[in-house]
């Protein structure tokens, strides 16, 4: 594989602060990511999985450019929007496009469809109202809607209906790539087959990228090339999706998919959940973050770990970007890089 | 709720500001100050004239600029201690020293003296003919000197005596609650008869239909500021006594002199003709008032009783516009509401002023407003309402025709006739009354042709009481003021 | 076993927990009634753990709900049927009489944790004032009841849980809370709604396992509430499939799952990622669901329905086509089951 | 009790055309008859506002003094006041200077607030900390108080009064608007926007005005219902409308003289003002009902 | 700890907004037309006299060593002298405030005690009878002209009917009661005078309940709707299907609930009952700060005027401050965190 990667996240840290002093300063930070590095290559999907709160979210906003980033790059075709100004940051930004989670809370109530459709390009401007129903039709007919839902409002639709209209606003610059933060939770198993084609077909058809977020395990199986599994606002595995499904060698994923409800297998006795709750993130552990919970912890642990390649046997080398590409298979545990698990 | 047969109720519209003579100058504070101080000389029964009080005999020198006052004895404060000359050369020092509004009632006083304890002596900087009259205002109450001890950061005594009295009159002031009632009782150490009434309740309530019902059920004995709907809804109860009587009060509405078109005296003449004053008396006024003849009411000496009347004739007044050639005349009214009338007074001039051809417009302002207005001659028209505060022609000659006067002290038309001007100051430097009397009477001919002023009406003074008080007397001088001390109550 | 009702229920034991027998309820609002439920027929037996799956909207929540009688007073008719708590008629009960039963006799677990517990009253004291309205206990024992039922949650601290505010807790723990409460009586019958929808996965199986050997330890039956089949599979006995307020399918959760005889029910499963490869085309159900107001004639689901004919303008019965398997589709001989689970590892 | 199942996969039928509307209004004269009586009397005073010298029998200026004070008859439905005027005239010409006063201080505080209160949103920082504080001091100046004392000092006038009432119910207007700007900030859609690059003006233009304006129109329907009040007690102290135009808080200020021999010269206005306010506040509850997706309405 | 950092903000804010309110009265009253001087020495006065008093009143210096005077005074509780009255605003006030929060008082509680269980019948019988009933009274509240309502009330007890009086704090004929809290109802109790007492209390009757039916009418609609909120929370389904009376379901989880967001209200509450004060006590001749200071405004007494803004905002941020403190006590959420 030697394609450019299309979207590289380098050290990617946010860091939330926490109101708490008398005079509105921050007293800490919410740790919500931390040093995650990622890259998709064009026409690729990558997967997020992880529990709730781990910085799923805060990742793919910061990476789109709605939380402010503390430190670190997200380069898309090589180029960061972040010191772009004006048009250009603009014309970088619309390379990548997200949908929501929400259909009925991504779109504004009050608009009519073909305007909710093109308005990224709305927002670009240069186009007259004309064109811009044109293009929606066009649009809408992609994703499958009917010409005559164009002047509707979005409460006339369904849950289904809306996250379509979601999906061909953020076809609707010719991105490269669409980040997906849970498209189909919201929605019953039936309509998220229909919106999960939808996605295949706009993917064959137009080479998109995705990002997808998602709590379905199998889900992301189905969907994605690859997945990476976070923790704590780490990545502590990534691979091909298939590979690290089926055998997880990081601790933690093992545990998550123990818990994902399955047809396949029965509820995991109480043992195998004992999952506890998430910690706490604003004071981050040192070491392993998974330490804690960890029923192989053992010595050297208490050192932090780093993502490398799995079967490296010397787990001390940390990969570089570049290499990161190529090398399909990484896990960020020193116990499970020795084969002891 | 009956009040007991010795002490009287009285209910009126708003609590008076204070009760210091060097400082009160409306008429609700006049009634405690005159319930509680005497003065020099005082008015006689329903007149004008004055007759001695404090004073026993009065003399003046030939200069008219010396007047000495020989104190009667046996009047004492209500502490006991004697009044005497001290106490008068106190009470005005202190007036002209606090120099508030009752000091501007003595314009030529220089010095008082005492010559010996019942002897005092007033020097004036030039001749004065009113100045008799003015020692019976209430500024020249005579006040007990040793207030002084409640002197507070060199205020004359003026927090104390705001709700206190301190004087030789039939009644003290004994307790002041703000907005509710003062209540005033006897002095024991007054010197004349013991009065009737021990007790003097005045109460604030600020409806009139809550005043009157009050009357009606009992609850008090007197209610002012009747209404003239009032006072004819009241005149079928055999229990109460509608006292209209003829006051000093006029009702006039001041033109701007200065302003075009009212510069011109025909358009000022032929507003006066478009007025329909009978319409207004009788209709606005429920017949409780009379037309103005001239700037001196009914009731005061200097009073033209033959003197010229504007009348309603619209004709005429077309005419005398068309003479002046001024059409297309648009002027504002400015009023408040501090006399009921005023509204109904100006819609009347409305409408009477439309008929000829004036547009008018109403402008409602707070009253200070347009007494600041009117005092810089900022209006077209606006209403006005004066009482003299002694009783002399003077109050209104020479306040409303001097030129010196214009704005607020008195000439608010910013009238200017040299011709009235000489005749009014002549008036006012001579002492011989009945060539006064002639030269105010020929002013008063001169400036009614100028029409300065339109000359409304002269208003009844207008209260209520229960049938039961008895020996009240009414003098056009002393408006919301009793002779608690011979009154009483009786079934 | 009585084939012909379809139910598993032995002759001559103690009343079922809940029967809901041909139950139809609709909510009239200006635009006409809503339809929301047509013909319901359930029963959970003692002791079971029966679940009602079905997508959103399709009268899960309101098929428990009127048997508690916990809808909106007056705002809903029941136009047929007839329902049995324990052997009684909700709808015959006095209100005091119903509070009796709610909470003491059946509780009931709802979908949001994050807003079920009262934000203003500490945990301790909403589950004592609930013990003690079911039970003459002392305070004091009924915070130590409180307390061993927070401790059977896995609750490290249940002291400090008991003085604790509702937002000081997690949605997991809150979740633990509530169905502490739940059992604090000793209920005969648990209603859980969708009681972990809102929660991450990993919680979600603790809460489950809980609930499961909770109810398994006590003999208390459960009607699990869901639109994950992947939950259902791994916790019911048995199950019931809605689709747009009628029951379209039920019997033992493996039968159906293996085996489903109505369209609806297949069509559901083949949605799943689970069984297809990576990336292939989903087989994704076409059309929507039928407007309540206004609801096909016949079966509701024949809009959908790649095998509907003439026949399915009338409404199925539920017929039984293996015992306690029950389906309602006049065309169930002439699909193939499409044996769903079988390449699965069940 | 329960909410109606939140995530609607079931298409809401659309609301096509009048049949459902009137459907909708039937179902609301029967669920709430009171919104319907609000609706009524609205549309009466505007019919009044529009139609009065069609309605009213007189001139309401024309003076008759000899017809001072007439109790209600065939002639003066509702009595003649101190000179002669036709009282139920009055009245109709009233409801001119009463609402339409109250119409614009809404109007004006509305237009202003919302302004101030968006950019206040989206400036942030120190301009919204000193507007809001600025805000604050307006807020804590008693309303009847400065609007009497504006009034006193720009001069008694309608519009003075009605500036004053209007600059005092900005603060409200502003944090309402603040307050919605800042949580549509939040919502998705606008975060929507700002992935596409779209500029604060653009999100404000498109997405906060349209979606903030509704709650922002009931609250203002509401207000009104106040308003009228306000304007009418700011004339009964003297500080309204300038005679001769009638004014229904000035109807009762002056009728209050009257009130013992004649009984309906106070009687009518104030049940004018009464009703008016009524119509208000009961349309509005009614509009804000409708809203709320919770009571059923859509 | 927590109520440290409610209350010292809420302080600064005090000075903030009593030093803004300052700003803008003293602004206004410079642009007033009317001479003060003239007030107090009367229409006539010589220009001598105004002079002398002007200069008394400090008028005759720069606006701006006006406006540091003015502050400075304020700062030391004194508020000038009315030019009506004569007497200290500040005295005044202290009269005057007494018989306002006398009757202010009074009918909060009636409102409150009326209020609150009507918005409650309300909200659980929504859309019956009681909820009809209910609704237009709050609607007939809120939408009363205060001023109005108190004549009508005055004209049928008073006038009419001769069973209540219609003005002033307590009858003609009795003794006002020594002053010691200002509350007629307690000094009189304090002087055991019973006569006293039953005059205030029939005093009392009429202006509390003109001025407690406006409030009625927006308590009734504030608890209604938020009972309405709160009835449909989950937590009262828990509730409900736990088992739970009834009662113990209204009033130990929802009214208490309902109750929070009330709070703000009735401190917003308390602000338009000093308006609804102000119309009241004109037309019942109470002699409280709402006489004194429509008065104060007819004449144009500006120290009064200002005297009486700045306390009032003083009371209001006051009084928001109490709100903030109970809605903290109120709301566990903001008592534990802040
Ligand atoms: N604006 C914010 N301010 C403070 N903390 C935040 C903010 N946004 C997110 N967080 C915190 O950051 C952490 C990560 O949140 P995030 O929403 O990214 O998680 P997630 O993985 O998307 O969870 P979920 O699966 O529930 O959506 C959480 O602990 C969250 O509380
Ligand atoms: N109070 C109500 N008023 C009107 N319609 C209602 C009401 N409650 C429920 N419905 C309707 O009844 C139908 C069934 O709703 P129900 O809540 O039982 O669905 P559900 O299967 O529980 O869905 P979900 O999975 O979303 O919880 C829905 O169409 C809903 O719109
Ligand atoms: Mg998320
Ligand atoms: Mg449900």
């Amino acid at each position: 594989m030697t394609t450019a990667p299309l979207l590289s996240v380098e050290d990617l840290t946010v860091n939330f602060p926490i109101p708490g002093g008398w005079f509105g300063g921050a007293t800490s930070h919410v740790h919500a990511v931390n040093k995650v590095d990622l890259t998709i290559r064009p026409g690729e999907s990558l997967g997020i999985v992880g529990e709730s709160g781990c910085g799923k979210s805060t990742l793919v906003q910061a990476i789109i450019g709605l939380v402010e980033r503390s430190s670190g790059k997200v380069l898309i075709d090589g180029q960061d929007f972040h010191d772009a100004r004006g048009k250009r940051k603009r014309e970088i930004r619309q390379q990548m496009q997200i949908v929501f989670q929400d259909p009925q809370s991504s779109l504004d109530p009050r608009l009519p469809v073909w305007r909710l459709i093109t308005e990224p390009l709305h927002v670009r401007g240069g186009m007259s109202k004309a064109e811009l129903r044109a293009r929606a039709a066009e649009l809408a007919a992609s994703v499958g809607l009917r010409p005559e839902h164009l002047d509707r409002r979005p409460h006339e639709f369904s849950g289904g209906q809306r996250q379509r209209i979601a999906v061909a606003r953020a076809i609707s610059t010719d991105p490269d790539l669409l980040i997906l933060d849970e498209p189909t939770s919201a929605l019953d198993v039936s309509v998220q087959a229909q919106i999960i084609n939808l996605l295949l077909k706009l993917q064959r058809e137009l080479g998109l990228a995705y990002l997808m977020i998602s709590h379905d395990v199998s889900l992301v199986r189905h969907f994605c090339d690859r997945v990476a599994v976070m923790y704590l606002g780490q990545i502590v595995e990534a691979g091909p999706a298939v590979q690290v499904l089926d055998s997880p060698a990081h601790p933690y994923t093992r545990t998550l998919l123990a818990t994902v409800p399955s047809l396949k297998h029965p509820l995991p006795e109480l043992a195998a959940t004992r999952v506890g709750e998430l910690p706490n993130n604003r004071i981050l552990p040192t070491g392993c973050y998974y330490r804690d919970r960890c029923s192989f912890a053992a010595a050297g642990c208490d050192r932090p770990q780093s993502l490398v390649e799995f079967g490296d046997r010397t787990g001390t080398v940390a990969m570089s970007p570049s290499d990161k590409a190529a090398w399909p298979r990484s896990v960020r545990c020193h116990r499970a890089q020795a084969g002891d698990i | 709720a009956w009040a007991a047969s010795d002490v009287l109720v009285l209910s009126r519209a708003e609590d008076a500001p204070t009760a210091d003579p060097g400082v009160e100058i409306s008429n609700s504070g006049y009634t405690f100050i005159y319930a509680a101080y005497e003065h020099l000389v005082a008015y006689k029964g329903a007149t004008t004239d004055v007759v001695p009080e404090l004073a026993e005999s009065w003399s003046v020198d030939d200069t008219n600029t010396v007047w000495t006052f020989k104190l009667a004895k046996g009047h004492k404060f209500d502490d006991g201690t004697d009044v005497d000359a001290a106490a008068v050369k106190f009470s005005f020092d202190r007036a002209m020293k606090l120099k508030a509004g009752p000091s501007d009632a003595f314009p030529v006083l220089k010095e008082v003296q005492v010559v010996d304890p019942g002897t005092v002596k007033f020097i004036l900087s030039s001749q004065f003919a009113p100045f008799l009259s003015t020692m019976a205002v209430s500024g020249a109450a005579i006040i007990n000197p040793k207030v002084m001890e409640h002197e507070k950061d060199g205020d004359m005594a003026k927090a104390w005596l705001a709700e206190h009295t301190a004087g030789s009159g039939a009644y003290k002031i004994t307790s002041w609650e703000r907005n509710q009632s003062v209540v005033l009782d006897r002095n024991e150490h007054y010197s004349g008869p013991t009065p009737a009434l021990k007790q003097i309740v005045v109460r604030t309530v600020g409806e009139i239909s809550a005043r009157r019902l009050q009357l009606v059920n009992g609850d008090a004995d007197i209610i002012e500021q009747v209404p003239v709907d009032q006072a004819a809804a009241l005149k079928g109860d055999s229990n109460i006594v509608v006292e209209s009587n003829p006051s000093l009060y006029v009702n006039y509405i001041y033109m701007n002199n200065k302003r075009p078109p009212l510069d011109d005296v025909r358009v000022r003449q032929a507003i006066s003709y478009a007025v329909d004053y009978k319409g207004i008396v009788d209709g606005i006024m429920q017949g409780q008032a009379e037309q103005m003849r001239g700037a001196v009411p009914d009731g005061m000496w200097g009073h033209d009783p033959n003197g010229f009347q504007y009348s309603y004739d619209a004709e005429k007044a077309k005419a005398l516009l068309k003479e002046a050639g001024k059409s297309d005349i648009h002027l504002t009214y400015t009023f408040s509401q501090a006399d009921t009338a005023w509204e109904p007074v100006g819609l009347a001039l409305q409408a009477n002023l439309a008929d000829i051809g004036i547009k008018l417009d109403l402008q409602a302002v707070a009253d200070t407003t347009k007494r600041e207005m009117a005092a810089s001659g900022n209006y077209d028209l606006a209403p006005g309402a004066w009482t003299p505060d002694f009783a002399d022609p003077y109050m209104f000659m020479n306040y409303w025709f001097d030129p010196e006067r214009m704005g607020g002290p008195g000439n608010r038309a910013f009238y200017n006739n040299p011709k009235v001007a000489g005749l009014v100051r002549e008036a006012a430097s001579i002492i011989d009354q009945p060539k006064r009397e002639q030269l105010y009477l020929e002013a008063q001919k001169l400036s009614t042709q100028d029409a300065p002023y339109l000359y409304l009406m002269q208003k009844n003074d207008i209260f209520a009481r229960r049938a039961v008080v008895k020996g009240y007397v009414y003098n056009p001088m002393l408006i919301q003021v009793y002779n608690f001390a011979t009154m009483s109550k009786s079934e | 076993m009585d084939v012909a009702s379809g139910t598993l229920k032995p002759a001559g034991q103690k009343p079922a927990a809940l029967t809901i027998e041909g139950l139809s309820l609709e909510f009239p609002t200006y635009a006409g009634a809503i339809k929301a439920l047509d013909d319901v027929t359930i029963e959970i037996g003692t002791s079971e753990i029966v679940g009602l799956v079905g997508e959103s909207g399709c009268g899960k929540s309101v098929t428990t709900m009127a048997a508690t009688r916990l809808l909106p007073e007056g705002r809903y008719r029941v136009t047929a049927g007839s329902i049995r708590l324990f052997g009684r008629d909700p709808f015959a009960m006095g209100e005091t009489e119903l509070q009796d039963v709610r909470g003491k006799l059946v509780s009931t677990i709802f979908q949001e944790p994050m807003n079920a517990l009262n934000p203003t009253i500490r945990i301790g004291k909403q589950l004592v004032g609930v013990i003690q309205r079911h039970e003459a206990v002392s305070e004091a024992e009924a915070e130590r009841t409180a307390r061993g039922i927070l401790k059977d949650m896995l609750i490290g601290e249940p002291e400090r849980i008991m003085k604790a505010y509702p937002f000081e807790l997690s949605g997991g723990m809150r979740q633990r809370v509530l169905i502490a409460m739940a059992f604090s009586c000793n209920p005969g019958l648990i209603i859980a709604d969708e009681p972990t929808t809102a929660l991450d996965v990993t919680v979600q199986a603790v809460i489950l396992r809980l609930i499961l050997d909770r109810a398994k330890r006590t003999g208390t039956s459960v009607v699990f509430i869901s639109h994950n089949i992947a939950v259902v599979s791994q916790l019911c006995d048995r199950l019931y499939v809605m689709y747009a307020g009628r029951i379209v399918e039920s019997g033992p959760t493996r039968a159906v799952l293996e085996a489903p005889q109505h369209p609806y029910t297949q069509a559901l499963l083949r949605c799943l990622p689970e069984r297809v490869e990576p990336k292939a085309e989903l087989e994704a159900i076409p059309g929507t669901v039928p407007n309540l107001l206004d609801p096909p004639q016949g079966c509701f689901y024949r809009p959908r329905c790649p095998e509907a004919n003439d026949q399915c303008l009338a409404k199925p019965p539920s017929v039984a086509t293996a015992p306690g398997h029950l389906v309602a589709c006049w065309r169930r001989g002439a699909i193939q089951p499409s044996s769903i689970m079988s390449e699965a590892t069940l | 009790m329960m909410s109606v199942a939140s995530s609607a996969t079931q298409a809401v039928p659309a609301a096509s055309g009048w049949k459902s509307r009137l459907h909708f209004l039937w179902y609301l004269s029967r669920r709430s008859p009171l919104t319907l009586v609000g609706a009524a009397i609205i549309v009466m005073v505007i019919i009044m506002i529009v139609a009065a010298p069609l309605i009213a029998p007189y001139n309401p200026d024309k003076l008759m003094l000899s017809a001072r004070l007439q109790p209600p008859s065939a002639q003066h439905w509702f009595g003649t006041d101190e000179v002669g005027r036709d009282l139920f005239s009055r009245i109709i010409y009233g409801s001119r200077a009463s609402c339409v006063a109250a119409f614009m201080i809404v109007l004006i505080s509305v237009g202003v607030g919302v302004v101030i209160g968006c950019m206040s949103a989206i400036l942030g920082g120190r301009i919204d900390t000193a507007i809001m504080r600025l805000m604050d001091v307006i807020m804590a100046l008693p309303a009847l108080v400065l609007a009497m004392a504006l009034a006193a000092a720009l001069g008694p006038s309608l519009v003075n009064s009605m500036l004053a009432v209007a600059l005092v119910r900005i603060p409200a207007y502003v944090r309402l608007a603040r307050g919605q700007t800042l949580s549509l900030r939040e919502r998705v859609f606008v975060k929507a926007a700002r992935t596409f690059g779209a500029s604060p003006l653009y999100i404000l233009r498109w997405h906060v005005l349209p979606n903030a304006l509704s709650p922002i129109i009931v609250q203002a329907t509401l207000d009104l219902g106040g308003i009228v009040l306000i304007a009418a007690a700011l004339s009964f102290i003297g500080l309204g409308a300038q005679p001769p135009t009638s004014e229904w808080g000035a109807l009762v200020s002056t009728g209050r003289n009257y009130i013992l021999d004649q009984w309906w010269y106070c009687t009518f206005p104030g049940l004018a003002i009464l009703i008016t306010a009524m119509g208000c506040n009961l349309l509005g509850d009614g509009i804000r009902d409708m809203l709320d997706p919770r009571l059923g309405g859509r | 700890m927590t109520i440290m950092r409610i209350i010292i903000p809420r302080f600064v804010m005090l000075f903030f907004v009593v030093f803004g309110v300052a700003v803008i009265t003293f602004i206004i009253s410079h642009l007033i037309p009317g001479d003060p001087a003239r007030m107090i020495a009367g229409d006539r006065a010589s220009a001598e006299t105004l002079m002398s008093v002007r200069r008394d009143l400090g008028l005759d210096r720069p606006v701006w060593d006006q406006f540091t005077i003015y502050v400075s005074n304020l700062l030391h509780g004194d508020l000038g002298t009315s030019l009506r009255t004569r007497r200290s605003v500040a005295g005044d006030i202290a009269t005057f405030l007494p018989a306002t929060m006398e009757l202010g008082a009074i009918s909060l509680i009636l409102a409150i005690v009326i209020g609150i269980p009507l918005g409650v019948a309300s909200a659980i019988y929504k859309d019956g009878p009681i909820d009809q009933v209910a609704r237009t009274i709050s609607v007939c509240g809120i939408s009363m002209p205060v001023f109005w309502f108190a004549l009508v009330l005055v004209l049928l007890f008073y006038a009419k009917l001769h069973i209540l009086p219609g003005s002033g704090r307590i009858d003609m004929g009795i003794a006002l009661p020594t002053r010691v809290t200002g509350f007629f109802l307690i000094d009189s109790l304090l002087e055991g005078r019973m006569d006293a007492f039953w005059s205030s209390v029939r005093h009392l009757i009429l202006p509390s309940f003109v001025l407690a039916f406006a409030n009625l009418g927006v308590i009734t609609r504030q608890i209604r709707a938020s009972m309405l909120d709160v009835l449909q929370e989950d937590y009262i389904r828990t509730a409900r299907a736990s088992g739970l009376r009834r009662r113990v379901i209204i009033f130990n989880h929802a009214l208490r609930n309902a109750l929070i967001p009330s709070i703000t209200l009735l401190g917003l509450a308390l602000g338009d009952l000093l308006y609804g004060a102000v119309l009241t006590e004109t037309v019942f001749a109470w002699p409280g700060m709402g006489t004194y200071v429509v008065t104060s405004i007819q004449t144009l007494d500006f120290p009064a005027i200002m005297g009486f803004t700045v306390v009032a905002s003083i009371g209001y941020v006051l009084i928001n401050l109490i709100v903030d403190i109970a809605y903290m006590f109120a709301d566990p959420q903001i008592r534990e965190i802040g």
